[in-house]
């Protein structure tokens, strides 16, 4: 354990959590670069295409547009005002711990605050306007389908997978994997940001929810003794090292799917907000994913799109 | 793991007398090693098991960094000279008696006699949180003590801190950064040159330091440029007692002057955030101005925006407005 | 004839000793195969030791032996520090000590240690301890009497007259009250009602207190830093439960105590039973960071106070409440500030409330002029403003309201043997210029703000009954044995000479006794309350005479006649008007062979049980002067100085600069008049510490001290008191006492203070910040209006 | 993004004088790799330039042979190995002055130094002032004792030596520059007064000589 966490006396000696130590943040680097060389090469050694796979027709083009809507364009801003929120947050925590400095505390808080409101527009709009089971159900059937997938990938003698909805169960596990990461890099980085000091609230080291320490007086007036004095800080500020650390693994892996040749279809959906008819049919099941409904589709430029939204009436951002 | 105070834990002592010697031998020991000059932060470290060297690498046997000579137009002041050198040389009190004055403010007889410009500018802070031994964020950790709501904050900084409210105790730093000097660092295979300004870091960009010094670098000169010799110089200090005291707030300012025109100005504040304070809206205001009461009030004015005190140093605000005040009244 | 002694200066006879380096202190002693101990202080304010693991610092090398609480003196019955303990009730307090070949070793095997502590609930302020439901110092509460722990709150609405600045009414522990002080305020003329905060601050004397002891053939040798001598060697006996002749105490020179080492200290037991333990010489070196937590404090007091005054600037009334932060273990300070502020004023009707409350801060101890000091600081600035107020002189006031000598003070209205304040002021307004420099009050001068002020300030300044003992030897020289502790007031020295002037002997000619109690120690006074000089003036007058009625009695049975027909000169008895006469050394030699009570052997009935074993050790060295203070006397012995200072305050940066201070004293007849003012100006220098710079600092938080070195405690340097300040002497003899000297330690330090804070009011244009220390932080606040961030909390900054 | 804590007023410290330490993409590698396998731990060589213990000082003019730790103060030696205990340890923090010697007739403090700094020096403690053959008092000392100076005298021998130290500078001070020149020393039986009269007295004995 001791290895990757610190631990430091508090004023009165006693040993208490401090926060991850640096060697954790040098491991997430080094897995995440692992990890993508030893997908790549691992990609190459079975064969798989390098370029954009070519969309095998099977299913009836009948009624489908030509342009699939995957994601729209107000979910397509909170992406991308995520990710840079995002990527602010990851570059402003750790560039200046690999050495190059610079005035990263109010970056780093400012971003986290845009981060935060991102993310509360995400899950309103997420309920109210998209398929928010689509993206967060896992059943039974989904880890089937999943599990399915991944056997295909590790061998090509396996059957073929049966084709996912609009969220292969990959994606699904790993939005998850965000949602748990970055909420509690949230949660914990508000408590850290409340004890310092900004334009809004004086530094307060004692913040009453985080650090219930022996003070003579606590605040109901009579001695408080709980847990030593400034553990709570401390599993606060190694929570929030966790949290970032995996964030550099998922981002970085993210960012590496989104850039593979064979994926940049999809990539693009994030980008354009449509794939094409052909990879739809390709790699999804229209039954799952049914677009063809006749609702009229906003058309941009060069031909007709079909939104995915399948319950709500469609309702103008 | 229990706490005492007060017995140097064993060290190694290396007597380098090159600088050669002193930056092979703080390679050597890296993150071990602690550079010695004139030694009284260093000592309260040690004496208080908080910083538990390998070696020592003791400079004081380097001549090549003692003494003061002429540089092409300004003075070049060996980091190893004793401030009593530097309160004493002739050319010191003739043209930047700001340098002088400030060294001759600096704690006691025998710490000026011992004590050397180099250490007097990179010495560490002395919150008394933080040299307590507590794990507070300068020190690695995850906590200020000192910018809690109750805490004893009197001679923590009202400006320019990020998380880290300490203050830059040095006395001579104002006036260097004041008189523009440059701080010249050798690493193993460079050499770097620093805007005495730039020299003292902020929290915000590092906050387990006050200087941009780092293990393997040696501090070796202090160069005056000859551009402020003779110009109309201020320093006050105010503090507790009359000798021994760090600075509540002290100024430092360097005027060029005609009649009492005030053609340019370089004012610093210490003692009021984590590095000296260089105040360039006050120098904008006051350039090409003729100094009198009315500006002097302005000037205080202008210096003080901005400060967020704590909860019992906000007579740092009149302070260090009131001194600016009379360094600028000093032109009048 | 003999020189005359009395009122002359002569250099102490230990001086040279002292300016070569020869003298030696508590730590200079070494002894073969000397040990090192080093103590384990606790982290926390208040804490339970639920545990040690010493295992690994006992296998350490050069590790001898670890020292626990249950081996040392625990104190029954009443709160009271013990040199070690498993329920630390202050950050700092010493837990346990390791003892080692060095100092490294034992420092190392410290830190190797590992304790379980229980932090427990702690309290740093006497005002959250009285809060309802506040925290209390102790698990059983924040009051003790009757052999047990008490809780003791005071109501909310108490705390709503504290917040509205008025004078609270919670239960007070001590009250008595004179005359009718309703009745007085409503015919008072002016009224003033003001909450007034001193702060606590640790002794800080030059030399911490260590100590070297070890155990030869069943007796104890210690070598401590202590105020007073042979009652040293009696305290150590008592802490180890041993017969006090086994006791042999060493203490030549002490660098200074000031109330912290009156009778040794408390952890002087670490080394006696840690050196009885392992049969090895134990040297504890403590550090100034160690001095700062067991080295005692004067209490703090936050205070309320209302005084009634005439038109004519009487003062009719005093209200007087004061809570005292006593520390873990208490103090008496408060209650002498009460009678101290009966004193100075003579109110005739007064009212004093005051409650000591326990609080987990680094222990109380009487403080050079404890109470009295505090309380002229605090209250002579307002009686200054109700001067001003009613456009008065100040001095006028100042005497209107001092005492005479029939006045009858504190709850028992206590008598005094003399009183000359008014002389004191009177001669203090003439050499300051008093009248001359009401000009120069609120004069300013650019930001420069002079200011003049008053102090008066009273302390006990004597005691009755002790012993002397004195020898005059073969060689002719006399031999004067004193109890008392080389403090550096120089009492030691000047309390020999009028036994010197009754046998009319030269300087020369007499030798001082001191520092090693196996040399013969008679029972004397401790050196504190200032009580030194009166005490042992008269002991050793009392000696001198049955010494000199001794050598008359020889010269007669030897040559014949009645003692009468004899005098004596220069070491010489003669007959007077000529013919036979003796040396001082043949005179001994016949006491000797007389026996009996001129060589000693015969002792008066009257004299301590503890100066028999003493004589005995002199006996049939030479002829024995020995005799017990029978003087007597009635009421207090106190002594009285008037200080007078010029402040500059600068209004834009705060800062106070002392520029002159004069200080008079009524303390009777002056032995040594170089000494004198040296104990004048150098308590009033650490008045003006008290008054301007020195503090403590804790953080609420973990209620851990900050001001725990000199440079964050700040006491006064060289540059902070006036260049050269004036000291003088009324000089009347007191009229209780044979020599007429009253001590002089104490009252200064409360006269420089008050003639400072006075001062500084003076320079504010009359506005009285009413708390110390007036730093420049303060006074800038006050200047420009800043709001406080503290009201009448203690320890803040 | 403007600095919130200083509102604008401060631009902060940004320092590009330091890249990152080791590139983002192949530098984590190395050092992860270098994680992986364990930092290859430099074999310690002998280190050539650390002191040897047993030294020579000069200390009142006496050449004395001691074993000195490299982290031993000079007070700590003189007062526990060379058993000269006139230098006193007040604070030992450079707080007090108790400890002031001269080196090279310049008054330091002897706790804050450590010994193997002043190996080539000459120390000159309160001890040595006295002439070592006749034992007559220096001119400092026989001031002190005319005018009776200092009370529990803890603070003296520091007091004298930089009494010492500023009469040999400045043999005609004003009272003012005199307690300049002492204010490195603290007395707590606050005896400012008399030790100045001592200060003046010195000089003036040292301008008759």
């Amino acid at each position: 354990m001791g290895r990757w966490l610190d631990f430091e006396s508090n004023p009165w000696g006693q040993e208490v959590l401090q926060g991850v130590s640096l060697e954790l943040m040098y491991l997430a680097i080094g897995l995440a670069v692992l990890f993508v060389a030893g997908h790549w090469f691992w990609y190459r050694s079975r064969g798989f295409s390098e370029h954009e796979e070519p969309a095998d027709v099977q299913g009836s083009v009948a009624g489908l547009p030509e342009r699939i809507v995957r994601h729209t364009l107000p979910s397509r801003i909170f992406h991308w005002t995520m990710a840079a929120s995002m990527l602010v947050l990851l570059i402003t925590a750790f560039v200046p711990l690999l050495g190059l400095e610079f005035a990263w505390v109010t970056i780093h808080w400012i971003a986290g605050a845009v981060l935060i409101l991102t993310i509360i527009y995400h899950v309103i709009h997420s309920i109210v306007w998209q398929d928010f089971w689509s993206m967060m159900s896992m059943g039974a059937k989904d880890f089937r389908e999943g599990l399915g997938h991944f056997r295909h990938l590790l061998s090509s003698k396996s059957p073929e997978p049966e084709k996912p909805g609009k969220y292969p169960f990959d994606h699904r596990m790993y939005h998850w994997g965000i949602v748990v990461t970055s909420l509690a890099a949230i949660v914990t980085g508000v408590f850290m940001t409340l004890r310092i000091k900004t334009p809004f609230w004086e530094p307060n080291a004692y913040y009453p929810l985080v650090d219930q320490a022996v003070s003579g007086l606590n605040e109901l007036g009579e001695p408080a003794i709980t847990l030593q004095p400034g553990a709570a800080t401390g599993l606060v500020f190694v929570l929030h090292g966790i949290a970032g650390v995996l964030l550099i693994l998922m981002v970085a892996s993210h960012i590496y799917f989104a850039i593979r040749p064979d994926k940049r279809w999809f990539t693009w959906s994030m980008i354009r907000g449509w794939i094409d008819r052909e990879h739809y049919l390709a790699h999804f099941d229209p039954d799952k994913w049914s677009v063809g409904d006749g609702t009229i589709q906003e058309n941009p430029p060069g031909g007709a799109i079909a939104d995915s939204t399948v319950s709500a009436p469609r309702v103008d951002d | 793991m229990a706490i005492i105070r007060d017995m140097i834990p064993a060290f190694e002592l290396v007597q380098p007398t090159t600088v050669e010697d002193a930056l092979a031998a703080m390679a050597r020991y890296g993150e071990g090693g602690w550079v010695l000059a004139g030694g009284l932060d260093s000592y309260d470290w040690f004496k208080d098991r908080i910083k538990r060297p390998e070696a020592v690498i003791d400079l004081g046997g380097i001549n090549e960094l003692k003494g003061i000579s002429n540089g092409q137009d300004g003075l070049e002041i060996g980091a190893m000279t004793t401030l009593t050198e530097i309160v004493r040389h002739e050319r010191v009190r003739s043209e930047y008696i700001l340098l002088a004055d400030a060294a001759e403010h600096v704690a006691t007889p025998q710490i000026r006699n011992q004590g050397t410009l180099g250490g007097n500018i990179s010495q560490d802070t002395r919150c008394w949180y933080y040299r307590s031994g507590w794990a507070c964020y300068r020190a690695g950790g995850n906590t200020c003590y000192a910018a809690a709501p109750q805490a004893m904050n009197r001679e923590h900084a009202i400006m320019g801190t990020s998380r880290c409210v300490a203050v830059s105790p040095s006395d001579t730093a104002p006036a260097l950064v004041a008189l523009d000097a440059k701080m010249i660092v050798r690493g193993r295979r460079s050499s770097k040159v620093h805007d005495a300004e730039d020299f003292f870091i902020g929290p915000a960009t590092d906050i387990t330091r006050m200087t941009v010094l780092e293990s393997g670098d040696l501090l070796t000169q202090i160069n005056i440029p000859g551009e402020w010799a003779n110009a109309h110089f201020y320093y006050e200090k105010v503090r507790d007692r009359g000798s021994w005291d760090f600075q509540l707030v002290s100024v430092a300012a360097a005027f060029k002057t005609s009649g009492n025109t005030i053609d340019e100005a370089r004012i610093v504040v210490n003692g009021v955030a984590p590095f000296p304070v260089r105040l360039d809206a006050v120098e904008r205001l006051v350039t090409g101005v003729t100094a009198d009461e009315a500006l002097a009030t302005e000037a205080g004015e202008i210096a003080i925006q901005g400060s967020r005190p704590l909860k019992y140093n906000e007579y740092k605000e009149p302070m260090m407005r009131n001194l600016v005040r009379r360094a600028v009244r000093s032109v009048a | 004839m003999a020189e005359k002694l009395i009122g002359t200066d002569i250099a102490p006879q230990d001086l040279v000793a002292k300016i070569t380096g020869r003298a030696r202190y508590a730590e200079d002693f070494r002894a073969d195969g000397m040990v090192f101990t080093k103590l384990l202080l606790s982290p926390m304010p208040h804490a339970r030791v639920r545990g040690v693991d010493a295992t690994r610092a006992l296998a350490m090398p050069g590790v001898i032996d670890i020292l626990r609480a249950d081996e040392v003196r625990q104190v029954e019955g009443r709160p009271a520090e013990a040199s070690l303990t498993d329920e630390p009730l202050y950050e700092g307090q010493p837990i346990l000590a390791i003892a080692a070949e060095t100092e490294e070793q034992a420092a190392a095997a410290i830190e190797a240690i590992e304790v379980d502590f229980e932090p427990l609930p702690f309290v740093l302020d006497p005002l959250d301890s009285l809060r309802p439901n506040g925290p209390n110092a102790y698990t059983g509460g924040n009051r003790f009497g009757g052999g047990e722990f008490s809780e003791l709150k005071w109501t909310d609405a108490d705390f709503e007259e504290i917040e509205a600045g008025r004078m609270p009414n919670g239960e007070a522990a001590v009250e008595w009250t004179k005359g009718d002080i309703d009745a007085a305020f409503s015919e008072s003329d002016l009224v003033l009602e003001e909450s007034i905060v001193h702060q606590s601050l640790t002794h800080h004397p030059m030399e911490p207190r260590s100590s070297m002891m070890y155990w030869e053939n069943g007796k104890l040798h210690a070598f401590v830093s202590t105020q007073s001598a042979q009652r040293t060697k009696y305290a150590i006996a008592g802490m180890l439960n041993i017969d006090p002749e086994d006791v042999i105490l060493v203490a030549e020179y002490c660098g200074g105590g000031f109330g912290s080492k009156i009778s040794g200290n408390t952890h002087m037991e670490v080394p006696a039973v840690f050196s009885r333990k392992i049969g090895r010489p134990v040297m504890l070196r403590i550090t100034r960071y160690e001095e700062n937590y067991i080295g005692r404090a004067r209490p703090g007091f936050q205070s309320w106070l209302k005084m009634g005054f005439m038109a004519d600037g009487t003062c009719n009334a005093i209200d007087l409440y004061i809570v005292q932060e006593s520390g873990p273990f208490g103090a008496g300070d408060f209650n002498t500030a009460g009678m101290i502020a009966d004193l100075v004023y003579t109110p005739q009707n007064m009212r004093f409330r005051g409650i000591a409350m326990y609080c987990n801060t680094p222990p109380k101890a009487a403080q050079r002029g404890p109470g009295g000091a505090q309380i002229v600081i605090m209250m002579e600035p307002i009686l200054e403003k109700a001067a001003r107020e009613l456009g008065l002189d100040r001095l006028e006031v100042h005497l209107k309201n001092a005492p005479d000598a029939d006045v009858g003070f504190g709850p028992r209205n206590s008598t005094l043997t003399s009183v000359f304040a008014k002389e004191a002021l009177e001669k203090g307004a003439e050499i300051f210029d008093w009248a001359g420099k009401q000009e120069l009050s609120g004069r300013r001068e650019g930001s420069k703000v002079t200011g003049i002020g008053i102090g008066l300030s009273p302390y006990t300044a004597g005691s009755r009954g002790y012993d002397g003992l004195m020898v005059i030897r073969p060689d002719g020289k006399l031999y004067v044995h004193q109890g008392l502790g080389n403090l550096g007031t120089h009492s030691i020295m000047d309390t020999a000479r009028p036994a010197a002037e009754i046998l009319n002997l030269n300087w020369d000619q007499v030798e001082l006794v001191w520092g090693d109690s196996s040399r013969g120690m008679p029972r004397s006074s401790v050196q504190a309350g200032s009580q030194t000089t009166h005490a042992h003036s008269r002991a050793n007058h009392a000696a001198g005479m049955d010494a000199r009625a001794k050598v008359l009695e020889v010269a007669a049975r030897t040559l014949g006649g009645s003692p009468s027909d004899y005098d004596m000169d220069n070491g010489r008895v003669f007959r007077r008007g000529g013919g036979a006469s003796m040396t001082f050394a043949q005179v001994a030699e016949r006491a000797i062979e007389l026996g009996g009570k001129y060589d000693g052997h015969e002792l008066p009935d009257n004299i301590h049980a503890t100066t028999v074993p003493a004589a005995n050790i002199l006996a049939g060295q030479g002829l024995m002067g020995v005799a017990r203070d029978n003087y007597g006397g009635s009421g207090g012995v106190y002594t009285w100085v008037a200080g007078f200072a010029l402040v500059e305050l600068d209004e834009e940066t705060g800062v106070v600069d002392i520029k002159e201070y004069v200080g008079v004293t009524d303390c009777g007849t002056v032995l040594h008049p170089r000494s004198l003012s040296a104990q004048v100006l150098g308590g009033s220098v650490q008045g003006m510490g008290q008054a301007m710079t020195q503090r403590w600092v804790f953080d609420p938080k973990w209620g851990v001290p900050f001001a725990n070195r000199l440079y964050t405690a700040r006491p006064p340097g060289i540059l902070d008191v006036p260049l050269d300040m004036k000291a003088d002497a009324v000089g009347i003899p007191d009229p209780q006492t044979p020599v007429g000297a009253k001590g002089i330690g104490e009252p200064p330090v409360g006269a420089g203070g008050a003639a400072v804070t006075s001062a500084v009011a003076d320079a504010l244009g009359g506005r009285c910040l009413c708390r110390t220390p007036l730093t420049p932080d303060i006074i800038l606040a006050e200047l420009e209006g800043l709001d406080k961030p503290f009201h009448l909390e203690q320890h803040i900054g | 993004m403007a600095e919130a804590e200083s509102a604008g007023l401060l631009e902060t410290k940004y320092s590009r004088r330091k890249f990152i330490k080791s590139v983002i993409a192949v530098g984590a590698t190395a050092s992860s790799a270098g994680y992986f396998i364990g930092s290859s731990g430099l074999g310690a060589q002998a280190v050539p330039g650390t002191v040897e213990r047993l030294i020579t000082l000069t200390v009142n003019g006496q050449q004395r042979r001691v074993d000195v730790l490299p982290n031993e103060t000079l007070a700590m030696t003189l007062r526990y190995r060379l058993n000269l205990t006139g230098t006193k340890l007040g604070c030992d923090r450079a707080e007090c002055g108790a400890c002031t010697v001269l080196i090279d007739g310049v008054n330091q403090y002897g706790c804050s130094m450590l010994t193997h700094q002043v190996r080539g020096s000459s120390i000159t403690t309160i001890e040595g002032l006295e002439n070592p053959d006749t034992g007559e008092l220096s001119l400092v000392q026989q001031a002190v004792l005319e005018e009776g100076g200092f009370q529990c005298a803890f603070c003296a021998p520091g007091f004298i030596m930089s009494m010492t130290a500023m009469v040999n500078e400045n043999p005609n001070p004003t009272r003012a520059e005199a307690a300049h020149a002492l204010s490195g020393n603290l007395c707590r039986c606050g005896d400012y007064d008399k030790i100045l009269n001592c200060a003046m007295r010195a000089a003036e004995l040292a301008r008759s000589v």
